[in-house]
């Protein structure tokens, strides 16, 4: 590709990040739902965390709620409970869900791929029972009725609107750090690792100590998602750490295109959607179609949207 | 220096359920040579090398680098201290380009790589150095192709450079020319003898005309335990060697690969 | 008489219970390690595949009047023939990809699965009746056992060591092994590797519906029942090491035992016990307790 | 005239979208030891693989025993009496050294025995009980020669099997392939190691981007050692 | 003034799970079987019912009713089954200011502790099962009692209010085990219950949980050495195990089909459609759509607070209850009903399974002033 193409395309990319800011910054005014714009800007938080893991280090986390989950129930009581403020409390529960994601981190790297994968699920679920049992939480009924207080003391958090702004600042916040993290000096290790790890260790890299890194920020930015969502929705409950939602998560990346900066927004945004659309229309259909956008993204579509239009855009390029 | 030895073992033995596969070798590494490790099939040989940089445990036995003990070192420890080696499959990574295959390795040195705040392009002052180390394996041309689309020759060069980027006091080859193309076999050869010129190697190889061309030392291994050692001359007239590796009709084999 | 202050009956029964959940474990991280070791996919539908079981027995029972036996062996016949189904159409495609795909491919379809008796069944549970032959219970002093479970324990450990004996010492079995590293180059031999390819998973699918029917009488049929259980079986299989198919079964049912013990002792963390379990394993052992050295 | 084992016209063949065979032409008769030279990557390799339809894909014709081929399944070419050792070796970790070895289904008859193939490869009568990838790089190299020898296949193909081997061992090896041949076997050999291969065949291929482009007899050989350095650096 | 020109009533319920037969589609008919007899409008403005899944989970149920609410503009809601997705809902409904009529919930926390001014608690309650069942068994003799327990905001308030009833008539509790709503496998619970050697285990839990419960203690012979006290049983739950188990149980309930002519006839109505006969809370589910929406009429208006003030105001009388009120906690008190299961030959015909043992007051069934905890009644 010469370097030309790669300009036009980096302009056409710009312009289509302006355009898509724009669009969320007036989402209020022009009829969508903020408590719906919100929770999909808080899954997307939580994809564009997984993606951090699953596209740029290599590694299939299978129980990413775990942490999305841990940071909820964290916010909820000490906003609840402990009478935190909010910018406190997401703060704590953030970084409640990294502490997790260390020692979580710390077991699982041990092993690789496919077994990772089935590790990291096995200890969500552990967590999750966690959860269930422990006397804070409140078992199966959950962290009931969390306010969002006011921010920093100034600014009230009750009105959806303002709310969502503060929602939007963050994500696009967390959009930019997770560009910065894969395209930093770390990032470029990473990369190295993600190739060809045995060739990693024999050049001097201690690969788990870096595969660790990339884990708990990961788990750190899946818990901001979940912190941010327990205060837009007021509730922490099980679902929150469930399993499925940890399937979600993947789905959301593959579909938007795992690797890509903007394909797991892509990706949160069309499943919170499908869902939200059909939930009332297809009723259990809901999990079957999911499952069969999954089945059919394996099978014909890995690349997800963003790759496959990258891909498009590269052989259209070529034919040039 | 006082120890002329860069990389000693000391009854270096490692049986795998009950099968010595290396047994009480003492292996002296002299600084600034190369050092080939022949023998026959199944002799301990990669073994022997996955001992020395932890990619096994030896059973018993220590090992000492520079007159240091290293025996209980990681991988990585033992690679920082500059003992690098090269896999018997070519190994690079393959999705980067030429150019940062090296600067990879060359990164290490800046202590940047846990710094996932910093933007990427402080690693371009590394470029320069690593496109010196492409030009040392003839491979500047390429700097820009990612690895995948490299010959294989050229992508042990490119190993080779990886290496070099380590700034090496010891490099472990394991049968570089395995699997080459004549052509191959002597651009490898005379990179070798360049890279050694200030640094150590230690070398597997069963193209007796490599080793006979390039190696100060040869050690022989049989059955894990060192059946002789010295330099071509010495080695391939002991009658031990010949029955055990070189074959009867070495003369003419002498140059078979 | 009391152990460490618990009655003995409670200490006996809770094992004896905890062994039968072992079955259960060892059945399915058998079929999950065949699987996984045949085709390098790990089989996420599997639990799904337990639950279809169960509800094929329960059609089969309720709509056709046949007979749990019948259904024992019919059951597994048709899941069995599905998973050749889903071999043939879908698992197909990945076989020269990442295996993260399998398991993505296979989750998929176990939400598929899951959704659809979830549209027909609810997520209530369904009942289904012990057999006649297995009514009733015997008293063995320390507790009463339902003949049925008894029955269970001892099905599936012969189950488990026909498989292990068949993978394990037979030439078909060496050609299953074989196959799974470098399908190509045995089929290069020879050897139809497709048509084994296929039947494998459709026998792993078989395992998982006998587990399925095995369990229909003793537990709530819901479509929930199988991902509920799976995830509890990848641990065990991680405990295990996906290794050897002896030790997938002799670790599901140790970790069953394990559980009925820990609900004697501290009831509250029997459910976390056999995740706790992994993480020291992988601590200590990373490959698993019979994994083979990388 | 001896019977055509095998004829190979206008193979062209393909890894995905990548063509790497333009129209290969050979045939060899039975009986006969064919090599293929060639610099790396000239497609020699992935000649032995088309036949066995290995390939991604694979067009023209691959006539086994005057059987078309193309459009076979794998499993079904090699029925024909056909044994490979591949370039990677193919020993399976899963498996010990004698169940590798034990692994290819009889495909005829006069097969080597165990026996007679412990009696060549003592080394692998010792690690016998190993897992197959435990073998040293020469160990595996013999032990995936050695394991189709068993099978009774009468068409070898032998994709560099000298590499990596110990001088002695590679002597044997070349006395085997001597052996072989008196026996009435058909081979094709890839060498990379020409002063292995060249008293062993009785034909060379010469082959160059995906074609053969020279092919001379044992007797020609002293006449085209200069235009083979040309192509090969010997 | 109707908002949105149409008067929209919305159930969350269980429409899947384990409860999905004590209310579920049953109860979305009950209500459109009151909206029938209005006519299907009011003044004009017609009555439209929303329905929708929360599987038992508070999370969805609280995000669908935001969501109700917020975009759908929902006048009145009412709460399904499930203590903690009552409890959820009833948050959502005071900080939007709308109706929320809790039918299918247990929790007494519903007018005690968590009291608010826009919830009325409808049906039942577990002060009531507990003052009920567990008053009748421990008069009975059932001195001491083990607990198995649902694991959420029902059982927990269930377990505690009974202990409470027990204590206060001279029983005691050894001990108790939670499983999970939704259990697969009661049998190890019940050998930890074995254990404990009490006279009474107490089943704290509901619907199939109740049913699955009873099953194996029978299949464990637990039966042989402890009485069963069902403390929340729904008649769905005796159709499913059968008189035989069953026999002899005492329960209590807010309603019985087979109560007097009018009931009876109700319920037939009922039948045609669902194929069963309705469960309390389906009446209840019924009375609670009615009653509403005759305040709306009454009132021409549905703004929350004029709505729920005439109701206030007003006596409950219809077929669910005669002479009930709404208390200032917001518990609509009526009179409920300890019943006893009828051995097999006394079952004239399919359904009619109980004996009206006792008729218990309101005043004496449900919490008194001196016990709230709400701030509303004090
Ligand atoms: N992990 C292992 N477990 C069991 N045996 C092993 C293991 N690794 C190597 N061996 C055995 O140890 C012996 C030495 O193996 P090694 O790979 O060191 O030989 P080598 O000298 O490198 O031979 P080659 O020249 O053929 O590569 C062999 O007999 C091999 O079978
Ligand atoms: N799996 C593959 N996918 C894509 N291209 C391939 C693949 N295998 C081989 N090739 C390409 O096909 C061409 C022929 O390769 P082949 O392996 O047949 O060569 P060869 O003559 O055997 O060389 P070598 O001496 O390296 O073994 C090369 O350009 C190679 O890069
Ligand atoms: C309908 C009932 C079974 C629901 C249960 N009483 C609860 O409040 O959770
Ligand atoms: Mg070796
Ligand atoms: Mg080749």
């Amino acid at each position: 590709m010469s370097a030309l193409t790669d300009k036009r395309m980096q302009t056409q990319a710009r312009w289509a990040w302006a355009a898509v800011l724009a669009v969320l910054l007036a989402a209020p005014f022009i009829g969508l739902y903020p408590v719906f714009m919100m929770k999909a800007l808080c899954f997307a938080i939580f994809a564009v965390a997984f993606n951090l893991l699953l596209g740029f280090t290599g590694l299939l986390s299978f129980g990413h709620a775990a942490y999305l989950g841990a940071a909820a129930y964290f916010t909820g009581w000490l906003v609840k409970e402990a009478g935190f403020s909010p910018e406190l409390g997401v703060l704590v529960g953030t970084l409640g869900a990294g502490l997790i994601g260390l020692v979580v981190g710390l077991i699982a790297i041990r092993r690789q791929g496919i077994y990772f994968a089935m590790i990291t699920l096995a200890m969500a679920q552990m967590v999750y029972f966690v959860w269930l049992q422990a006397p804070f939480t409140g078992g199966e009924d959950g962290l009931q009725g969390v306010a969002r207080g006011t921010l920093f003391g100034v600014l009230p958090l009750a009105s959806d609107t303002t709310m969502y702004y503060v929602v939007l600042a963050i994500f696009v916040a967390v959009f930019l750090a997770v560009i910065r993290i894969v395209h930093s000096p770390y990032g470029q290790v990473l990369k190295a690792i993600r190739e060809n790890e045995p060739r990693a260790i024999s050049l001097g890299y201690d690969v788990d100590k870096y595969k660790l890194l990339a884990f708990v920020l990961s788990t750190t930015i899946a818990g901001l998602a979940g912190s941010l969502k327990t205060l837009v929705l007021g509730f922490a409950t099980l679902s929150d750490a469930h399993w499925s939602l940890s399937g979600e998560v993947v789905l959301m990346t593959l579909l938007g295109g795992m690797g890509t900066f903007a394909g797991p927004v892509i990706g949160a945004f069309t499943i919170i959607g499908l869902q939200n659309y059909l939930a009332d229309r297809v009723g259990s259909w809901v999990t079957v179609i999911i499952g069969a956008i999954f089945v059919l993204c394996v099978l014909g579509f890995r690349r997800g949207f963003v790759g496959e239009l990258l891909a498009w855009q590269k052989r259209r390029q070529r034919s040039d | 220096m006082s120890n002329p030895y860069i990389l000693e073992t000391r009854a270096l033995t490692k049986e795998f359920k009950g099968f010595v596969a290396v047994s009480k070798v003492d292996l002296q590494v002299r600084r600034g040579s190369i050092h080939a490790l022949i023998g026959p099939n199944g002799a301990g040989k990669t073994t022997c090398f996955n001992l020395l940089t932890k990619f096994l445990t030896p059973t018993s036995g220590q090992i000492l680098f520079d007159g240091q003990d290293i025996t209980n070192e990681t991988s990585a420890h033992i690679a920082r201290r500059g003992v690098i080696r090269s896999f018997q499959i070519s190994s690079v990574f393959p999705h980067l380009t030429v150019l940062e295959n090296v600067r990879v390795a060359l990164q290490r040195t800046l202590n940047n790589s846990f710094q996932f705040w910093r933007s990427e392009k402080v690693l371009d002052q590394l470029n320069g150095q690593a496109m010196d180390l492409l030009r040392e394996v003839d491979l500047e041309k390429y700097a820009a192709l990612t690895a995948v689309e490299l010959s294989y020759g050229r992508k042990r060069a490119l190993e080779i450079a990886t290496t070099l980027a380590m700034n090496p006091t010891l490099m472990l080859l394991d049968e570089p020319t395995q699997g080459m193309g004549l052509e191959d076999v002597d651009r490898i050869r005379q990179l070798i003898k360049k890279v050694a010129a200030n640094r150590t190697v230690l070398m597997v190889e069963h193209n007796m005309s490599v080793v006979a061309s390039i190696a100060d030392t040869i050690t022989v291994l049989q059955r894990g335990a060192t059946l002789a050692e010295g330099s071509y001359e010495q080695v391939s007239k002991n009658p031990a060697v010949i029955e055990a590796y070189m074959g009867s009709a070495n003369v003419e084999l002498k140059g078979a690969h | 008489m009391e152990i460490f202050g618990i009655p003995l009956q409670a200490f006996l029964g809770q094992l004896l219970l905890g062994l039968v959940n072992g079955s259960f474990y060892a059945m399915l991280s058998l079929g999950l390690a065949v699987i996984f070791g045949l085709l390098g996919i790990v089989n996420f539908a599997h639990g799904a595949l337990y639950m279809i079981g169960a509800y094929v027995a329960f059609g089969l029972t309720e709509k056709l009047g046949i007979g749990f036996w019948g259904a024992l062996v019919i059951a597994p016949m048709v899941v069995g023939a599905l998973g050749v189904v889903i071999e043939r159409t879908l698992l197909k495609q990945l076989y020269n990809i990442d295996p993260i795909y399998g398991l993505l491919l296979t989750f998929g379809l176990a939400l598929i699965a899951e959704g659809i008796f979830r549209d027909q069944f609810g997520v209530s549970g369904q009942q289904y009746p012990v057999p006649d032959l297995l009514q009733g219970a015997t008293n063995l002093g320390f507790m009463v056992l339902p003949n049925y479970r008894g029955f269970v324990i001892f099905a599936s450990l012969a189950i488990c060591i026909a498989t292990w004996y068949l993978i394990e010492r037979t030439r078909l079995g060496s050609y299953l092994r074989a196959g799974t590293e470098n399908p190509k180059l045995v089929q290069a031999f020879g050897v139809n590797v497709p048509l084994m390819v296929m039947l494998t998973y459709g026998a792993g699918a078989g395992l998982a519906a006998i587990a399925g029917v095995l369990a229909a009488p003793v537990i709530q049929l819901t479509p929930l029942m199988g991902s509920n259980l799976i995830i509890i079986v990848f641990a065990v299989v991680v405990i295990g090491g996906m290794g050897s198919i002896m030790g997938s079964i002799l670790t599901g049912l140790v970790l069953g035992l394990v559980e009925g013990l820990t609900k004697v002792f501290y009831p509250e963390a029997s459910s976390i016990v056999v995740f706790v379990i992994m993480a020291i394993v992988l601590v200590i052992r990373p490959a698993g307790l019979f994994g083979k050295e990388r | 005239m001896a019977k055509r084992f095998l004829e190979v016209k206008g193979l062209h063949g393909w890894y995905g979208e990548s063509h790497v065979l333009h129209g290969v032409d050979f045939h060899v008769d039975e009986g006969e030891v064919v090599t293929l030279l060639g610099r790396n990557g000239a497609g020699r390799t992935s000649t032995l693989r088309a036949i066995l339809g290995l390939i991604g894909s694979r067009k023209g014709s691959v006539q086994v025993l005057g059987q078309e081929t193309i459009g076979m399944a794998t499993h079904r070419i090699a029925r024909l009496g056909i044994g490979y050792c591949p370039e990677e070796r193919g020993i399976f970790s899963s498996l010990s050294a004698e169940e590798n070895l034990m692994l290819p289904p009889q495909l005829g008859e006069g097969g080597m025995s165990i026996d007679q193939i412990y009696a060549m490869f003592p080394n692998l009568k010792e690690r016998a009980s190993s897992q197959g990838t435990r073998l040293s790089g020469g160990e595996q190299q013999m032990l995936a020669v050695a394991r189709i020898l068993r099978t009774g296949a009468r068409l070898l193909l032998l994709d560099e099997i000298s590499e990596g081997l110990a001088p002695v061992i590679v002597q044997k090896l070349a006395e085997m392939v001597l052996a072989l041949r008196q026996q009435g076997y058909t081979i094709v050999m890839v060498e990379q190691n020409f002063r292995f291969a060249a008293p062993l065949a009785d034909r060379f291929l010469v082959m160059e981007h995906g074609q053969v482009i020279q092919q001379f007899t044992q007797a020609e050989l002293p006449s085209r050692l200069d235009s083979l350095h040309e192509y090969l650096g010997v | 003034q109707i908002s949105g020109d149409v008067i929209k009533v919305g159930i969350i319920t269980d429409m899947s799970g384990l409860y999905s037969d004590i209310d579920g589609q049953g109860g979305v008919e009950a209500m459109r079987m009151a909206v029938a007899e209005l006519g299907g409008a009011i003044n004009g403005k017609k009555i439209e019912i929303l329905y929708a899944d929360h599987q038992n989970k508070a999370d969805v149920a609280a995000a669908k009713a935001r969501e109700w609410f917020d975009t759908q503009g929902v006048d009145m809601l009412i709460g399904g089954t499930t203590s903690s997705t009552g409890l959820a809902m009833s948050a959502i409904a005071r900080e939007k200011k709308k109706v929320f009529l809790a039918v299918g919930p247990a929790t007494s926390a519903l007018t005690n502790e968590q009291c608010s001014p826009y919830t009325v608690h409808w049906a039942y309650d577990t002060v009531a099962l507990a003052k009920g069942t567990g008053g009748a068994v421990v008069k009975g003799g059932g001195k001491s009692w083990y607990f198995l327990t649902a694991d959420y905001a029902f059982g927990t308030a269930l377990q505690n209010d009974t202990t409470a009833v027990i204590k206060a008539n001279g029983g005691t509790v050894v001990g108790s085990v939670r499983h999970p709503l939704s259990a697969s496998d009661f049998s190890s619970f019940l050998l930890q219950a074995q254990g404990s050697k009490a006279q009474i285990l107490g089943l704290a839990n509901a619907g199939g949980d109740t049913v699955n419960a009873i099953k194996a203690a029978n299949e464990f012979g637990i039966t042989k050495t402890m009485k069963l006290a069902g403390l929340l049983m729904f008649i769905n739950d005796i159709h499913a195990l059968g008189l035989k188990t069953t026999q002899g149980m005492y329960l209590t309930d807010s309603w019985y089909w087979n109560r007097d002519a009018e009931t009876r006839a109700w319920s037939r109505k009922f039948f045609e459609k669902m194929k069963r006969m309705p469960s309390s809370i389906q009446a209840a589910d019924y009375s609670v759509t009615l009653n509403y929406l005759l305040a709306v009429k009454a009132t021409g208006s549905d703004d929350a607070d004029k709505v729920l003030a005439h109701m206030r105001n007003t006596k409950v009388n219809d077929v669910f209850a005669k002479g009930g009120y709404i208390r200032p906690d917001g518990r609509m008190v009526h009179d409920m009903y300890l019943m006893q299961v009828k051995s097999p030959d006394k079952s004239t015909e399919p359904w009619d399974y109980y004996n009206v043992a006792q008729v218990i007051k309101g005043e004496d069934a449900f919490t008194t002033k001196a016990e709230s905890k709400c701030s509303l009644w004090k």
